[in-house]
């Protein structure tokens, strides 16, 4: 039964076409899908999901099951960060314990999609306000990550006042990048204008939004993985510590966030899409966030640590073991 | 023609913002941008395919450079990137004349 | 009624589009659409409107209707410059004057796109030929802005020989840029192809043509919201004049539009487009024909009063107000 | 019967665009497709029409027609850059014989793409097996050139020592060349994913890989229109014996295509197709690999050549010619 | 490795033509463009999101600038843009050594 | 503030690895490409509109300068292209500064 998933997980062309992305890396291809064609196609896809999202959300409407789990998508966004922070302090030194940390907490939407797109596929439907949770999950891991490493980097200066250089975080710049930065705008944007335009809009975009949504995936994915496969080299620099925590970490969470599905009672579908998005780490808004609010952590090693093994294993194996397991748990 | 300073940076994407504030503070208006540029440094913190750097050339009058160095550079300490000045001659530019 | 005309036209997804691009230039969030998407997107656009164009004139026939409207289309756009020259006089140096006059007397293809999209969404046709009303009426404006220039400048000349510099216009390359400019040349040619092709060859495009039609809309419309807010600071060196004029002048230009369409008796579709035609200004065929023909004028003027003021104010306000205006008339 | 093919083909709007983006630069109006849109819409055609005969493999299955018809692919592949070669040897240096050689060894994706449409509007199928025709037909010939020109500098060698570079051909680099390039890899790996995907994959990407294509098609060709139209100047450098050339080749290599299809009998949509491989020649993959492997000869011949004369001709006269003589003989 | 001219040329792209046929009447006939450039000038005209700029270099024999500035400096005075040169050294090209 | 090398080199996108790989063989590890870029050269092979051109920047310093030169110009004289070297003062580059 895991089997099967897995293979029908990677049978679906979306899946394949990042596979034959990396492939194209490593035989040394000059395959390149050019700038700004996947960027379009990243706004695309967010676009896409927001108001599809929103127009579903009106046709469901809000009840408690709702609210539920976006509480809990706000407290697994505060809360991941903070434990593997004191994990990752271990080994990192503050400043990239809070950077991958902060990565760990948010989420990544293309890994929601493939999730979504993958559901679509087996006839499984899932409710528009998990698009809600995936926006509100996006930020908070970057407020915590400073945080805690504005807590950490105190209690240092007090310890050896030389050493760390005083941090005056502009905290409207770190809340305008958390909150405002085009993912966040675009899908919270797009998903209000489905929840204003509902049904007629839909008429009107789908043919668009929808029907082009899994061919755009699968361009998206192809070049998804050319940019993964590139970075496969910077793995030698990351250290088994940091590939090990790109590997249980996912798993640890998405448990975590299959017992709150399983608590407050999500049906299938949506307990799929909120383990993933316990599980998956970001790769452009909290990178792009950290290295301007924490330039002195190394973007090699957040990045590749969530681009190039997390994205990966969520893709292939993690997204139809999760299936799997929440299978067994509600049948 | 009369001599004036080109004033070269490259960084990445994220702290357009930041340097263009700088050059503005250092009334450098004239400038011009180049977008989606890949690059790589050897500080091992190699480029992001996911974010780009930008190329920045400005002229501008002699007198204006060490302004301006002094604005940019504490950006790029922090945030990384390069800045390099070189001589010119200016063919024409009324907006660089007028800032003589 | 009117109310609920503009509600209706505003909660149109391209037009809520619009809105969020503002939005994210006024609430400083980083998104943008990546160049040359939205370049590509207006040329879809031509495309599309001008085959869909082309396939509907072979359907419905050249009767007198469209010849009537057509010659009327073409006196607009010589009318209209004409009238606008002599007000603008009164604020602006003749360079200046002559180029905003330009802008006015010319159309934007886009606000005609999106009140055709809004007639769609109510369920009223509109005729093929209007958009071949588009196309004429796009470039006779920049003709007449000149020839009023050279003459002015002649004037001046004998007046004060030393204030002006002599104009030896390059008429073939002016020629050149109003009627072979890409929106123009794309407009017809995709026109004169739908003519060629008919039914069959809409059977094969319209996927892509039509389907798409709307959802591109609303990702260009996007980006337009996104230029027409940068713009908005401006509007400080605009001055209240040149405000008042973008205003009003639309209002003016599809209160005589409206009356022509009255006369010759087109049906309500056909004498919105019309009306909306009358009422649009250029920001992009005439900007760019300005800038090498009058380079004195300034163009932060003529960009800044027909996108910042006059687009919005048609996108939002005018069509659902000419609309309803033309309803009242009409029954 | 002739006569009505060739309308039937000229009013196909994506032939109608080829002309019109010819005819903007011959009245010089500004339009242009910005990059990298075209580049990514080639892509989006390989995707495409490789996915598309992989998902049609799997229904057909693999009989003794296809494996026929692919050893006859090959076959063609190698022969016609021998034999152009010493014809153009006559003429040529080695250098520029090997790469014009190599250059019509190999085809052009868009001729038997636009063939494909054609036979589509007609209501003729093929299988998808002629796909990996095309897939197996772009390289040989970089490969025939290359040992071509080895062994005719090794004569030269021997005769006068001095002129002649000593080559030592990268050969490893070739091949990847050769068979890694974006276009073939491209080509090769959506036709996989479609057969292993097959009709459910389909469903999921065919609104986006299938009905885009046609428009696409169209946007393509209008930009390919305007290529060939800006290199039309270098028609009078090319001389006339290359003009010839580029005229006949194409026809006389229709023929051999012609009979062998014959011969295997092949279906008359099938044949049509293999015709149209072997008449049309390289333009993009095989002026890359030669631009690195024979930098002596001119690209501008070897592009021109296969670009400005072949590629019009193919996608205006020749695809209607082929097919109304394989109605004639298999009728 | 021998002295040659760079020149810089940034404009608004609906000047593009003119340039180029500037560039050509000098015959400096290497250069490369790089279009969708933005920028900004201190002419309070600021440059458009809908049309673009270019940015063109070219690399020349010293003696050729002359007739060059001649050439390009009315198109640029009556339209707008700048345009710079400094002093470079040639490794390569072929082209630039032809025109010496 | 202290003296760097300015290197530029343009050719055809296909020669782009090759041109990469002799940076890299000269100690040449900061870097900026732009790609997509639009050129014409006198030598009657004239570029393509399918096969782009690329431009690349780098700053080094002016002890690299010759192994560069060694290292490239084969490459150039080879499949064409052309590279200039200028004199800038590096303001700015951690990279730079700990390759001196
Ligand atoms: N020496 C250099 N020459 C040219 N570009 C450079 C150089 N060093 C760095 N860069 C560019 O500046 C970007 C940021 O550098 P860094 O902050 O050192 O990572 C790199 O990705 C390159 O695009
Ligand atoms: N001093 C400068 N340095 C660099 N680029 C400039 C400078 N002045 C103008 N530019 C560029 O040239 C364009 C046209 O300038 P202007 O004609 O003065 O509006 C601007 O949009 C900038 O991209
Ligand atoms: N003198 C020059 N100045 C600037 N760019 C040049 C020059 N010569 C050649 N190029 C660029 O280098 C490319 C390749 O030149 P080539 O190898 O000579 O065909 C051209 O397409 C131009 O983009
Ligand atoms: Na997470
Ligand atoms: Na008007
Ligand atoms: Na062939």
């Amino acid at each position: 039964m895991d089997l099967s998933l897995i293979a029908s997980n990677i049978l679906n062309p979306p899946v394949l076409f990042f596979f034959l992305g990396m492939m194209a890396v490593l035989v040394k291809s000059d395959l390149e899908i050019p700038q700004p064609i996947p960027k379009f196609f990243s706004l695309y896809l967010l676009f896409a999901i927001g108001f599809k999202g929103g127009v579903e959300l009106v046709k469901s409407g809000i009840g408690q099951e709702v609210v539920l789990t976006l509480l809990a998508a706000s407290l697994m966004a505060c809360i991941v960060p903070l434990y593997t922070f004191f994990i990752l302090k271990l080994k990192f030194d503050l400043y990239n314990a809070a950077a991958i940390a902060a990565t760990y907490g948010s989420i990544s939407a293309v890994t929601f999609i493939t999730a979504g797109s993958f559901l679509g596929q087996l006839g499984i439907s899932y409710g528009g306000y998990m698009v809600a949770a995936l926006a509100l999950m996006e930020s908070p891991a970057i407020i915590v990550g400073l945080i805690l490493l504005k807590l950490a980097t105190a209690d240092l200066a007090i310890v050896d006042d030389s050493k760390v250089t005083q941090r005056d975080l502009d905290w409207s710049e770190v809340l305008k990048e958390a909150f405002l930065n085009s993912s966040v705008f675009l899908l919270v944007g797009s998903l209000l204008i489905g929840v204003m335009t509902g049904e007629r809009g839909w008429q009107a975009l789908s043919p668009f939004s929808q029907d082009m949504f899994y061919g755009v995936l699968a361009f998206f994915l192809l070049d998804m993985g050319l940019v993964a496969a590139r970075r496969l080299k910077d793995l030698e620099k990351t250290g088994t510590f940091l590939i090990s925590f790109a590997l249980l970490i996912p798993i640890v969470n998405a448990a975590i966030g299959l017992s709150i599905a399983k608590l407050i009672g999500l049906p299938q579908g949506d307990a799929l899409l909120f383990c993933v998005l316990c599980a998956s780490a970001s790769y452009i808004a909290v990178p792009a966030a950290m290295r301007l609010t924490v330039p002195e952590a190394n973007p090699s090693l957040y990045v590749s640590a969530a681009l190039v093994i997390t994205f990966p294993f969520n893709i292939i194996v993690g997204i139809p073991l999760y299936l799997y397991c929440i299978n067994m748990l509600w049948s | 023609m009369q001599p004036a300073k080109r004033i070269e940076i490259i960084a990445s994407s994220v702290e357009l913002a930041k340097i263009l504030d700088g050059l503005d503070k250092s009334g450098v208006v004239g400038r011009t941008v180049i977008s989606n540029v890949s690059g790589q440094s050897s500080t091992g913190e190699m480029s992001d395919e996911l974010v780009n750097n930008f190329y920045i050339i400005a002229f501008c009058s002699r007198d204006r450079v060490n302004l301006l160095v002094e604005n940019i550079k504490p950006i790029l300490d922090k945030f990384g990137g390069v800045c390099y000045l070189s001589d010119v001659m200016e063919v024409q530019s009324i907006n660089c004349v007028a800032s003589v």
